[in-house]
């Protein structure tokens, strides 16, 4: 450590504790409380980073979230490493790794740096004007530019740190924690209102926490020890919550923000595994208080982007807080009085100032004579013209500027020095303001942008609110406090506070040089690397808007979002093209104000908590038995069950014979149940499906086809009549949600005057399906009692019945076309009972059976699923289905669309059912199917839609939509695949068992 | 994420309503009498408002009742609430 | 005529420092009246005006535009271009678009940037890979490249995918077209503007249209902040405000207007050079040659025009990425943004005469516009020009609505892209 | 005899939280929209119906929550014998359903209970559910409809810090899961 840029007697850095760090390969050493940047500063290392475009050197500009320049890739474990973080920000910590970026070999020798020899032909925007020839050759262009691009790297495998959400209600959020945050939460929390204070900082305090200047006084003491006292207090507050490390990063409509709370970053490495990383609080404020501050603007002039060339204000708190000097011999350049704070911090710490250079006309100030009597030169009404000094500055240029200030005049004075200090006045951060809607406007005496309306309860106080000296950021933000929070007893009265007032104010965007404007390199957007050049070049070829010139010259796009260059684009557009600032208006500020990462945004969402896994009440069962799931929807459902070596093809072929030959059970519990009753349930049910249902008798099912109002299928099932007024509904697995709530809606808002009320019973009940001929004895093993002949039980009735004093239902009905019956019973009781099934069915082997299995048989009887089968563009007509379309009903969902030109053509793509050829080739699900083989490009007429080996007829089937099917069967067809064409003959949509007969088998 | 005041429960956030369109689009009675372009009309074609328009939300994951709301498209502010079957409280 | 961009004019402009460089376009007064008027200066209206210049020889023409051209959903897209969609009068409309795109630099020397770097569509569960599959055979009979992958296959074109077995929803396959890519939005825009202008177009921009004039059912000009300008044939392409120029015609559509959102990343090197979208879990991820991830998310339920969506929606899409890329959590978001897209009924857009005699609209892209933008340009300069749709946009007429003969491409465009 | 099988049946104690599944209790979903159904049931059950949204009544055995304008939950503080709660439930149909004026609806396997006891069981729930808990945590019997972590759950304030949530049965197990492990970071 180079001893002499510490000065000792500093009070917020720990300088017993020290840190050890690397950065680029080096071991250094820092201290606790220094950031990154700081400990870098201390070392004497500013060059850090290289400009995107013309690989320039770079280094440490600011000390806060608008740093542009060093940003840094911190981390080296492939899952743990973070591309472009910004040095200024991160908290040293034991076992920090650190790297520049954008460089190579190396941040000091950089082989990109010839783009700066180039940088003549590549002025703004200039890929748009060439890498056009030859023809084809972008691609080999693109891949270079692609691989100079980017900044830091992504890490490469998955992050092993965790992260968390947490919703936060409150009356009063204040965002900032600087003097004007601190007196608003003050305020709030005495007054009994549930207040939250937020900084991003690791203390409260702002700027003033480090303000020991004679000219900044109140209640005769010095600001800093003002400041000191208050924040003690706050502690004692019982409505007030304080997050520290915790940035506001999004400010949406309704006062809904964001703020991402950084809980172990600042920790040793050893320190920081098994904690929750980031959390990000989702905070809904009743009231919000923005106490953001300012930024400290750059001065835009020639080679303004050398490392050692700093903000003011940052130099003075590198020195004031952590005790770092930025230099040996600095010199100031400004356009306001903030600089003249900074050289008496570092005169104060012993560090000689060579000159100020003002651009303003001699001006007398509290601050300013303060500076004059410490005997520091200042070049009044001068500006720097150049700097010089590769990779860090040596000397800079001055001469006197004209009385217009458009020009320079006189001799050109050179003054050594290795670190600059710039500052061209204050930016209110109003970047919050205007994310949540609010409007701007423009204060031309210091050219800032004010917050003026908003849409939400909210106020901008402090210097956000564009009071930048103590007496007013203090006075106002009491006033507008009180009046926000409709609050009358003052907390803050008869304060005495001293503070230097400046008196003269003057502007200028682009500072003018003594070389031809073409030939200098003035830097608005450091990281992106335009200049005002760029900016004059977009306005010269027609690009007038705002919005235009940022994505021609991209200035504003880099990583701090334009927070340091906005203002000077704003301006040098609004000079030259003669407008006004007002009347310009500003680029959007966009969230988040500073970058947040995915894991932040996501928070625990990720792994097994993706998305929500629903499981049915055999599941278990369904593991020991080594199913195989498939998703559908949220819920897991038994897809088949392999035994021994199978795969699936052979699983399915086994399950669907036993199904067939002896007994199959299946979980159907995803099925979507609804429980209607109610006197008008009959009425309701013939609104709602196609068929009419007023005549069902108590005690039967029916199925039922439901439509969109644009008549094409919407989901299907199984309803039975359970007593005069009480239905029970079923739905298909993925459309149960949906079809529940569209019932709901017409219910509420279309007939209202019926009397039925809808309840899911989805996951009250576990459902079992036990097909097969064998079926039947096997109910009749687990319920003695009930009768199951065909009179007594027929296909498509329900009876209720026991089981061990358990209430069921059982069904008789059949989505197989074997006999079969389907058990509802109470979820708990569920996996009993099928476990019972299992041991009543031992002796006919009984088979469970998934999805998959499911598919073929249905299949088999040309029965169709809802989604698979159709595809939203399918009528009931289209399926075959016109006995499912009530002719007598008046009127029931979608059946006005069945009747139109489009809806009643004959040739529309109808279900059919496909036979190959060869009975041994299975069709492709999506395989299209066309009536020529030597047409190119041939008409498609349709698809296949299900496709199986049917174990049971010993060859394959599909179905199929084709258009104008119905009248094409029996005609030869082909399925024209990517190698080969597979003939085949279109049928009858039902396979097997075209009589029904097993159903009663 | 807006804060709906449900008619029925108060002030809730965004995540637990659903929207549903445009308001007062009344299923016509007698559909069959209608022409195709008329049923078109009901079926497809909206007002789609730029400002205040009268719309559907649904407190899908709280009392699951039906409500309009009055809306600006325009910047999102909702100026009011009301019941099915309720008249507008604005014009 | 323009002077040609090059490396040499690059070369020879430095000599100036840059300071001789014409106007890409000029910034004209309205004239009083013109043969023919496009409302709405994005990249599909530019381009319309550029056909209806280059094709059709009507040069008479003005586009206006209330705020700044390219500025709505041109400028706000994440650039996706393709052509692999279900339905023969979908595939035809974008693969038309896609041949223009593959010479589009050349055509309007401005570098559009181009970059068929592939789009690849993931399968999650087993009717998504029915859906892909049978996209892919019948992309496969109209002539476009797409081709199905399987896991392994798709692993092996996007190494950084998460193909593991065990995630919520495992990939289980995927479409790729090698032909399809991205494009630089803004270029486009300023591409189709600089030519369009070279050809006499006049670009009128912060001139919002406030009523449109007509008498009887024929059109006969538009009332704007810039004043009255007469003209017999008016194209519309608003895109998210179709319907508030629609309304003042008293013409209703079947339209709704929804936000859209997306989000960039900060910018890293080369880490994904594909285009991946993903229907069942929601996320579409590129790289975009700055080297930031460019993320699509959804569209939100209800009808704004505020250009801003909810949190949730940003919330889910990373979620989604994160489930498929666990390697971008520590990534960083450093922009979003919202859209406002006019989404129909079918997920299909109109470009399509009205009732009204010269009115034309051309809208309801829904979250899928950019990749169509010359095609939709070409072929409604066809049907201005000729009051006659071009066979490639017949299917695409308002009257769909009405027969009931949708063009629905929801399983294309379930997910915003 | 059949075994009965609930997905969680485990409690879970955290730094002031304790969770734990409570099984097997009665739940009736009850729908009604006029005044005949409310006093009907307030008879039925002596309780009052509570029509103030989100509140509840209770008695001993059991407690009545208001879910909508015409939608009720009841369900029971302790285990009620399947024998029991059968002839409660017929009544109830009997005396609403089948004489038109509402509907009841046995919902007893739809809904896990799922009960919170401790200090710190809201900053639990506000890891991922965006209801307003600050007034909700000081009224005993108040009820609220919301998501937690994009579940639906009806949560039930029994009394301070005490509280009674109910997840539908198959979303149940992640909602537990899910708890248990946001629990470890409170």
């Amino acid at each position: 450590m180079t001893r002499n840029l510490r000065i000792t007697n500093n009070k917020f850095i720990d300088q017993t504790s020290r840190i050890s760090f690397k950065f680029d390969g080096k071991t250094l050493y820092g201290f606790k409380g220094d950031t990154l940047a700081s400990a870098l500063l201390a070392n004497n290392i500013h060059l850090v980073g290289r400009s995107f475009k013309y690989h320039r050197p770079r280094g440490i500009m600011t000390c806060g979230s608008e740093e542009p320049n060093a940003i840094l890739q911190v981390g080296n474990d492939p899952s743990m490493t973070e591309p472009n973080t910004r040095a200024t920000e991160i908290e040293l910590y034991e076992g920090l790794v650190a790297s520049s970026q954008n460089c190579w070999p190396s941040v000091n020798f950089d082989m990109g740096a010839v783009n700066n020899f180039f940088s003549p032909i590549i002025p703004a925007a200039f890929y748009y004007k060439t890498f056009m020839w030859p023809t084809n050759f972008w691609k080999l262009y693109e891949y270079f530019i692609r691989k100079s691009a980017g900044l830091g790297k992504s890490p490469t495998e998955p992050d092993k740190d965790i992260y968390d959400h947490r919703y936060l209600h409150c009356d009063v959020l204040v965002v900032g924690g600087g003097i004007s945050g601190i007196m608003a939460a003050k305020i709030a929390a005495k007054n009994n209102l549930n207040t939250v204070l937020i900084d991003d900082k690791n203390v409260l305090g702002g700027t003033t926490l480090f303000q020991q200047n004679e000219c900044f006084k109140i209640n005769n003491s010095y600001s800093n020890e003002w400041i000191k006292k208050e924040i003690e207090t706050l502690n004692s507050l019982k409505n007030l919550t304080i997050k520290t490390r915790t940035s506001l990063a999004a400010y949406h409509n309704y006062n809904y923000l964001l703020a991402r709370e950084n809980l172990t970053d600042h920790l040793d490495l050893n320190e920081k595994k098994d904690k929750i990383r980031q959390r990000l609080w989702k905070i809904r404020a009743k009231k919000v208080i923005i106490a953001t501050g300012a930024m400290e603007r750059p001065l835009i002039f020639n080679n303004n982007d050398r490392p050692g060339i700093i903000l003011s204000y940052s130099i003075k708190k590198y020195i004031d807080y952590y005790g770092v000097k930025c230099g040996q011999k600095i010199s100031l350049f400004t356009n306001n009085d903030s600089a003249y704070e900074t050289a008496i911090s570092l005169s104060n710490s012993g560090v000689s100032v060579n000159s100020v250079v003002d651009i303003r006309d001699k001006t007398n100030s509290l601050i300013v004579n303060q500076v004059e009597k410490l005997g520091i030169k200042i070049h009044w009404k001068s500006t720097v013209v150049n700097t010089n000094g590769y990779k860090k500055i040596n000397s800079i240029e001055i001469m006197k500027l004209s009385d217009d200030g458009t020009a320079v005049v006189g001799k050109k004075i050179k003054e050594e020095c290795d670190c600059l200090g710039i500052s061209g006045g204050w930016t209110p951060r109003v970047h919050l303001f205007t994310q949540a809607g609010g409007k701007l406007k423009f204060r031309d005496e210091d050219n800032v942008f004010l917050p003026d309306t908003t849409e939400l309860d909210q106020i901008s106080i402090g210097s956000c609110n564009g009071d930048f000296e103590l007496d007013n950021v203090i006075k106002n933000s009491v006033n507008l406090t009180n009046k926000f929070l409709k609050i009358n007893n003052n907390n803050y009265e008869n304060l005495e506070i001293i503070s230097s007032k400046e008196i003269e104010k003057k502007n200028i965007w682009l500072l003018p040089s003594n070389k031809h404007l073409g030939k200098t390199k003035s830097f608005l957007d450091f990281q992106n690397d335009s200049t005002a050049n760029d900016v004059k070049l977009a306005l010269r070829e027609g690009f007038k808007s705002i919005e235009h010139v940022k994505r021609y010259t991209t200035t504003g796009m880099a990583t701090d979002q334009g927070k340091l260059s906005n203002m000077h684009a704003l301006g040098i557009i609004a000079e030259t093209a003669g407008v006004k600032m007002g009347e310009l208006g500003t680029t959007t500020f966009r969230p988040p104000y500073t970058p947040l990462t995915f894991g932040a945004i996501v928070g625990r969402n990720v792994g097994e908590f993706f998305d929500i896994i629903r499981k049915t009440p055999m599941h278990e069962w369904h593991i020991e038995n080594k199913a195989e799931f498939e998703n559908v929807g949220q819920w897991k459902r038994a897809w088949y069950y392999p035994i021994d070596n199978e795969n699936m093809y052979e699983a399915v072929q086994r399950e669907s014979k036993a199904a067939r030959d002896s007994a199959g059970i299946l979980d159907a519990s995803t099925l979507g149940k609804i429980d209607i009753q109610g006197s008008d349930a009959s009425e309701f049910l013939n609104r709602v499906y196609t068929n009419a249902w007023s005549k069902l008798e108590i005690g039967k099912c029916r199925y039922g086809l439901m439509l969109n109002e644009d008549g094409m299928v919407y989901d299907d099932g199984v309803t039975t009549r359970l007593s005069e007024n009480h239905y029970l509904m079923t739905t298909t697995t993925g459309g149960a949600a949906n079809v529940l709530s569209k019932l709901e809606d017409y219910l509420q808002t279309e007939w209202p005057e019926l009397d039925v009320y809808l309840t899911s019973v989805t996951d009250h009940y576990g459902t079992i399906s036990i097909c097969g001929p064998n079926s039947k004895k096997i109910l009749s093993k687990i319920i003695p009692d009930l009768i199951l002949s065909d009179k007594d039980f027929p296909h498509m009735s329900f009876k209720n019945a026991l089981i061990d004093n358990i209430n069921c239902r059982v069904m008789r009905i059949s989505f197989t076309g074997e006999h079969s019956y389907e058990i509802n019973i109470q979820s708990s009781y569920a996996k009993s009972v099928w476990e019972k099934c299992f041991e009543a069915g031992k002796e006919f082997n009984i088979t469970p059976y998934g999805t998959e299995t499911m598919h073929l048989l249905r299949a088999e009887k040309g029965f169709i699923i809802a989604g698979q089968d159709t595809d939203g563009t399918m009528t009931p007509v289209d399926l075959h289905m016109d006995w499912i379309i009530s002719k007598k009903k008046y009127d029931f969902i979608g059946k006005r669309s069945l009747y139109r030109s489009d809806t009643i053509r004959e040739d529309r793509k109808q279900l059919v059912g496909l036979l190959t050829e060869d009975p041994n080739e299975i069709l492709e699900e999506g395989a299209q199917v066309v009536a020529e083989t030597n047409k190119q490009p041939v008409e498609m007429l349709g698809h296949v839609t299900s496709s199986y080996f049917s174990p049971n007829l010993n060859k394959s089937i599909a179905l199929a939509v084709v258009k104008n099917g119905k009248k094409l069967k029996g005609q030869k067809m082909f399925v024209p695949m990517k190698n080969k064409i597979i003939n085949v003959t279109v049928t009858d949509t039902v396979f097997l068992d075209k009589e029904n007969k097993r159903l009663n088998a | 994420m807006f804060l709906i005041n449900c008619p029925y429960c108060g002030e809730r956030d965004q995540s637990e309503f659903s929207a549903g369109g445009e308001a007062h689009i009344e299923r016509p009675k007698q559909p069959t009498e209608l022409s195709d372009d008329q049923w078109a009309e009901y079926l497809f074609m909206r007002k789609n408002i730029k400002g205040v328009q009268f719309e559907r939300w649904n407190h899908a994951h709280g009392c699951r009742k039906w409500f309009n709301m009055v809306r600006d498209t325009s910047n999102d502010k909702i100026h009011a609430v009301y019941k099915m079957g309720e008249k507008p409280p604005i014009k | 005529m323009k002077n040609k961009y090059s490396i040499f004019s690059l070369i020879k402009n430095a000599f100036s420092y840059h300071e001789n460089w014409q106007r890409a376009w000029r910034d004209p007064e309205p004239k009083k009246e013109y043969d023919a008027i496009i409302i709405g200066g994005g990249g599909h209206g530019l381009a319309t005006a550029y056909y209806l210049a280059k094709k059709h020889n009507m040069t008479n023409i003005a586009v206006v535009e209330k705020s700044w051209i390219g500025g709505g959903n041109t400028g706000r897209n994440t650039t996706i271009i393709r052509s692999n969609y279900l339905w023969d009068a979908s595939a035809g409309l974008y693969d038309h678009a896609l041949k223009i795109w593959e010479g589009l630099s050349q055509e309007l020397n401005y570098n559009v940037m181009f970059s068929q770097r592939g789009v690849m569509n993931l399968a999650h569960n087993l009717q998504d890979v029915r859906d892909l599959q049978r996209r892919t055979h019948a992309n496969r009979l109209n002539g476009i490249d797409a081709v199905y992958l399987n896991t392994k296959e798709v692993k092996k074109f996007c190494p950084i995918i998460n193909t593991s077995p065990n995630i919520r929803y495992p990939v289980l396959g995927g479409t790729l077209q090698r032909r399809a890519g991205t494009a630089r939005h803004d270029a486009v825009a300023w591409g189709y503007a600089r030519g369009a202008d070279d050809m006499g177009v006049d670009i009128i921009q912060n001139c919002e249209v406030k009523g449109i004039k007509r008498n009887g059912d024929s059109i006969e000009g538009i009332e704007t902040t810039k004043g009255y300008i007469k003209s017999k044939k008016i194209g519309v392409v608003a895109a998210g405000h179709s319907s508030v120029i629609a309304n003042m015609v008293d013409l209703k559509l079947p339209l709704e207007s929804k936000p859209l959102q997306a989000l960039v990343s900060e910018p890293v090197k080369p880490i994904i050079d594909t285009v991946v979208m993903s229907n069942a879990v929601h996320a579409y991820v590129s790289q975009s040659d700055k080297g930031e991830l460019v993320i699509g998310a959804g569209t939100d339920a209800y009808v704004s025009y505020t250009q801003r969506g909810s949190h949730d929606v940003v919330e889910g899409t990373l979620k989604a990425i994160l489930e498929l890329y666990p390697i971008f959590s520590r990534m960083k978001m450093l922009r979003q943004w919202g859209g406002i897209v006019d989404i129909c009924p079918d997920a299909s857009p109109i470009i399509s005469k009205t009732h009204i005699k010269g009115l034309y609209f051309n809208c309801g892209w829904g979250t899928g516009g950019f990749k169509a933008t010359p095609g939709s340009g070409d072929l409604f300069a066809h049907t201005i020009a000729n009051d006659e749709p071009h066979k490639l946009n017949a299917d695409f007429n308002i009257n769909r609505f009405v027969s009931g003969d949708l063009v629905d491409e929801h399983g294309a465009a379930a997910v915003a892209h | 005899m059949l075994n009965f099988n609930t997905p969680i049946s485990d409690t879970k104690e955290y730094s002031e939280i304790k969770i734990s599944e409570v099984e097997p209790i009665l739940k009736i979903n009850l729908r009604g929209k006029n005044r005949d159904f409310i006093t009907k049931i307030g008879k039925e059950l002596s309780i009052i119906t509570p029509v103030e949204p989100n509140t509840s009544s209770s008695n001993e055995k059991l407690n009545l929550l208001w879910l909508s304008p015409d939608e009720w939950f009841l369900y029971s503080n302790t285990k009620i014998d399947v024998k029991v709660g059968r002839v409660l439930e017929d009544k109830l149909f009997n005396e609403i359903s089948k004489l038109k004026i509402g509907s009841v609806t046995n919902v007893s396997d739809h809904w896990i209970m799922i009960n919170l006891k401790g200090a710190k069981i809201f900053e639990l729930l506000s890891a991922g559910c965006p209801f307003n808990f600050n007034n909700f945590k000081n009224s005993k019997g108040a009820v609220t409809q919301t998501l937690i972590n994009h579940t639906d759950v009806i949560i039930h304030n029994k009394n301070i810090d005490d509280l009674n949530l109910f997840v539908r049965r198959s979303f149940s197990e992640h909602l537990w899961s899910w708890m248990n492990d946001s629990a470890r970071f409170i």
